[in-house]
């Protein structure tokens, strides 16, 4: 249903459509939460579209991806289904990850997406380890992990930058600096405003970009792969952005200043790249409209086949521990 | 202290009990602070700690990055010089981000330096499943630590015991590792706020009973307790001990008990192997256990907790496969 | 293959059987590669990997940072896409700074993707007392991670068990932890470098006896063995078995042999808590001991490891007192 | 018999007498190692002298200090007895730590020496955690933490440094950065040849000093402590140096590249501020021969005194476990 964009081939219909399906999905999980039919945790990434999209969108087919329990987003743009998302989030046998993973899990080999972590920057040294699996191998792939700005201050993070460096690793590091930590501000629990000045530690490029420009984010990604790819070793990128739910289920965001949410929502990836599309006459806002009722009924499709899916049998339970 | 004619008592909960444990102690000794990601302004993840930023002040309430194994190797530089920090480790599951800290580092201090200096430090630390959080976020970690001399481990398994252990925790001189439960924060019980706190290291005996002894802890010991009134219902009467301490293992509470009753059933809420109810059946085997008595455990199956729903509603024990046991050894 | 006429035994080191299965294993399969610290030029800080990087390079001998969470994660990275990584941890109580993959990715990481990959990977982990190296450089940690099911464990308590389990691990499509003991570096004997490799998880029974069994690991298999000299010398034949495999547990073939000798003792050179001895006592006590058999375990005492060297010769298990359990529990 | 300089007031002849007894105190367990009198493993730090005389002759009587396995030195700057810390090599139960903790670990509360840690990195946290119990305590203490060049790529570095930063903690950090963590090259694992660099990444000053210059060392130690009891943080001070024995007792060093050990041995530490020394009439070189011979007496008297101490009684063996 959603396709990935081309490799390297900026496609701005394709991005546009696919940030319509991760809001409508992440919109819809809020829902089901709600309603009970998704239980325990979720952490959405509406506001935060563009880096997702833009990033992933840069990736060559066979390249590979780590990513987080804020993942759907980044699970959708690299092209699951969101029928199997919704089965995951819901504990079904036709879930993703046959409902073992969750929410927090989202898992798809076929598509590189080889794990999302919900240990805080545990992705980042599996992301390093796959990149020098493909250098070592020699199959010029590349790997992207994506992370927050609160995981920029836990032991791996500086742990994955320096190997990647010391051993110019293909790897593209893409921090979502979201301003917050859950509930905590940035500047609360680290001491620099801009992330990507981190770098330099490990003598890689850092580099700071508007990550609700789904388009400057696809050309700093592009870019980072290409080097990565030359053998030219790891970047840091930066893309400021910004979530508009709270961190996870529960939370209401007190914590923010007034006035940031909706300073925010003037920026919103979606409306801006909409905008551009119009005026460039690439798409019109009726087609933009028309096109995000599709996607609303798709997604409530997905959501329907996913609820009538069945629970994975008890029998079951004690598979894939170990290999078979 | 109150007489007993003026008893305290009030319905709190689970989380509520945790509360006002870290205010009590927060309030009555100014070397107590407390660190943690998102304690302070949000109250922690699970509200644990709301309101004490505003009583006690960013100097004592500490909101830190997210560095599990440097903030609490940060305690341990706290305790050595005169404070007694207690840190909150949010989900059981990143105690292995602090595992330098919490292996080598804390359990070992006193020991390295010859005896001198003491390490009073508290680790609460929340985990257990049932909340659909999933294979990353479901651990109960209780028995982790059991290799590792010099750190005890408590696990509190009703409001009134969370009350009670951790401000003994907070008060006591050695490092203590404190389980809480996620899926109790809700429970409620009247607990005497003023009752005198609880001796580390014993066990509790909840419920008296002739014909078996079930050792729980957590989440396991409400379900043992209802294990106990169905098997009530037919006769048989069981006892029902909290462990409270992993370390140390009250081996002389649960000894007794099983002098009287000949049965031992353990629920717990973790892989059986390398956890307190296999050290417990095998340090009563080596004193010999009663004639014909075969001990029985009600553990988590031997694989990852799942997130799916059902998978993880049939890993967890439950009520029924814990009197099933009971019943089981019972009858032998 | 050799045929059972020539038979390719040669006298080698603990040492060198590591280093001899790592080559074969480097040359056997290019999708193998080694990674840790110092084990490239240094040829590692115990000389297990020495002329590796000479023969492999360094694609595939790879030294690395001081990292051990980052580059125990990385191989992780490496094994689900299509390499066998092996990894070293220089001593066994590093194993902490990795705790996050070690716990909470490496083991589960297969049951979490609902099956989607399989993760090949051998941790190797050096550990031991004996060495005089202290507090934090001694602990064998061969029960540490009992509670992760999807991580197999296995120790190497001869030459040729360390051959064997090495290459076997390293063939194996789950991820393994092998531990070393440093005590035995020098050990020699006679290793058939061509036999087929040991089975996952299967214990080896090294000495015959019918009056009890002495299960061991690491080096308490060979101060078992001498207790068993000792005890045939009065007339109790112990039958010794070398448990390999920690988890899992080869429960079959202990209960097989305590059916036979109805006697049990376990030599463990870790604190009994929590350990495999544990676990191993209460699975058979589950069963239904032997009756009037009362197994016994000879541990470390429940304290940290000293320097001192004489506090250190005292805490770990000597054939002294593995022989008098022995005596003991026949005695019973 | 060490007398420890006074805090802040540079008073060479101190420091020279210090450098020398760490020296002989080295030069004399390297014999004791051969000859089987001192087991298990040792680090040697000769070479760098330097660092621990300078930085801790900075310090303050109240203030606070950890160490690493590498920590012979800075105990006996610090002042502990020599003979004292032989009995603790020898597990002797007149030992720092009645011989519980070995070489690896000399602890000396009486000191402010609040730990030595053989786990890389173990001793920063601590440190830092030392330091914010001053502050919270109000006593103006500082708190010192020495680890090496190695030690900056484990995660715990990072997590201090980021922490200390942003809680404005009175902690320095020093580096001794020796060009080798055990027998690999700085480069071969770290991408950068300033470790001072990554003092950026938490916006804490990054300050570079000659190691094997005792009045560089002490200069900037200084400073750095001013600032961290005037409230202003946190600094990250590299000391270039060299050791000049292997990494542990097995090792012959064989990594090294030719020429590289004379080079720096042709900037001692201790020849150098004996060079100056003379020139400025401080002290002759008679005098400084004397000293010598004066101190090597005292370490070998230090030497037979704990040689002859009594092994820790196996009754105790249990103690010191759990507060009494
Ligand atoms: C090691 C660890 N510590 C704490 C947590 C709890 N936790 C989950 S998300 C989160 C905040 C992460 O912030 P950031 O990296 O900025 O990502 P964001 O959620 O903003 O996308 C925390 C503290 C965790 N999952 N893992
Ligand atoms: C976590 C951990 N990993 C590995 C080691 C083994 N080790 C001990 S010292 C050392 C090198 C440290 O180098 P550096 O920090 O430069 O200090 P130096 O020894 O040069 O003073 C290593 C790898 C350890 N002690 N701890
Ligand atoms: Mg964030
Ligand atoms: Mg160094």
């Amino acid at each position: 249903m959603v396709q990935s964009p081309q490799p390297g081939q900026p496609d701005q219909r394709a991005w546009f459509r696919s940030m319509l399906v991760i809001r409508a999905f992440e919109d819809t999980v809020q829902q089901l939460f709600m309603q009970g039919l998704v239980v325990g945790t979720t952490h959405l990434c509406q506001g935060q579209e563009a880096v997702p999209v833009g990033a992933i969108g840069a990736m060559g087919a066979d390249d590979y991806l780590t990513i987080t329990y804020r993942g759907h987003g980044h699970a959708l743009a690299r092209g699951v289904d969101p029928e199997a998302a919704f089965a995951e989030m819901m504990g079904r046998e036709t879930g993703l990850c046959k409902g073992r993973g969750g929410s927090m899990h989202f898992t798809d080999f076929s598509r590189g997406l080889i794990g999302a972590f919900a240990i805080v920057g545990a992705g980042l040294p599996v992301a390093l380890g796959a990149a020098m699996s493909a250098k070592l191998r020699g199959t010029k792939q590349v790997a992207l992990t994506f992370f927050g700005d609160g995981a920029t201050n836990i032991g791996s993070f500086h742990e994955a930058l320096n190997m990647a460096s010391v051993w110019k690793a293909p790897v593209v590091f893409v921090c979502e600096n979201n301003l917050y930590g859950e509930y905590s501000p940035l500047r609360s629990t680290t001491p620099v405003d801009d992330i990507a000045v981190r770098a330099a530690s490990y003598a890689m490029p850092g580099i700071v970009v508007d990550g609700n420009d789904v388009q400057a984010v696809h050309e700093q990604t592009a870019a980072a792969i290409a080097r990565a790819r030359a053998g030219e070793g790891p970047t840091l990128l930066e893309c400021k952005t910004y979530r508009y739910s709270g961190h996870s289920r529960t939370d209401p965001g007190k914590y923010r200043k007034p006035g940031e949410l909706d300073a925010w929502k003037a920026r919103d990836p979606i409306i801006r790249l909409g905008e551009m599309l119009a005026a460039e006459g690439i798409m019109s806002s009726d087609e933009q409209e028309a096109l995000r009722q599709t996607v609303q009924g798709e997604i409530e499709s997905a959501v329907a086949r996913a609820t009538a899916a069945p629970w994975p049998a008890l029998e079951g339970i004690g598979r894939y521990v170990y290999a078979d | 202290m109150s007489t007993p004619t003026e008893v305290a008592a009030t319905e709190i909960t689970y989380r509520d009990a945790i509360r006002t444990a870290l205010a009590a102690e927060l309030r009555a000794d100014p070397a107590v602070v407390f660190l943690g990601e998102d304690i302070g302004g949000a109250g922690g993840s699970f509200k644990t700690s709301e309101g004490l930023l505003e009583e006690f002040g960013p100097d004592r309430v500490i909101d830190t990055p997210i560095s599990e194994n440097g903030f609490v190797g940060a305690a341990l530089g706290m305790a050595v010089t005169g404070m007694r920090p207690v840190v909150e480790i949010m989900f059981v599951d990143f105690l292995p981000s602090a595992g330098d800290a919490m292996i080598n580092e804390i359990p070992k201090f006193r020991f390295m330096s010859g005896g001198q200096a003491t390490v009073p430090l508290v680790i609460r630390a929340i985990g257990g499943a049932t909340g659909h959080f999933g294979t990353q976020h479901s651990a109960t970690g209780e028995s982790w630590f059991q290799q590792m001399p010099g750190l005890l481990v408590a696990t509190a398994g009703s409001p009134a015991s969370a009350y009670g252990l951790l401000r003994a925790a907070i008060r006591c001189n050695d490092p203590v590792l404190l389980i809480e439960h996620k899926g109790m924060f809700a429970r409620k019980e009247l607990v005497d706020l003023d009752a005198p706190l609880p001796e580390v290291g014993k066990a509790a005996i909840l419920r008296s009973g002739g014909d078996v002894t079930i050792v729980a802890t957590l989440l396991m010991v409400e379900r043992a307790l209802q294990a106990a009134d169905m098997l009530a219902a037919e006769g048989i009467e069981a006892e029902v001990i909290d462990l409270r301490w992993v370390a140390p293992l009250d081996i002389a509470t649960i000894r007794e008990s099983i002098l009287r009753t000949d049965r031992l059933v353990i629920a717990e809420e973790q892989v059986h192997a390398g956890g307190w109810g296999a050290t417990l059946i095998s340090l009563l085997a080596q004193e010999g256990l009663p004639e014909n008595s075969i001990p029985r455990a009600v553990s988590m199956p031997n694989y990852p907790i799942a997130f799916s729903p059902p998978l993880e509603d049939a890993a967890v024990p439950s009520a029924d496969r814990i009197a099933e046991a009971a019943r089981a050894v019972v009858r032998e």
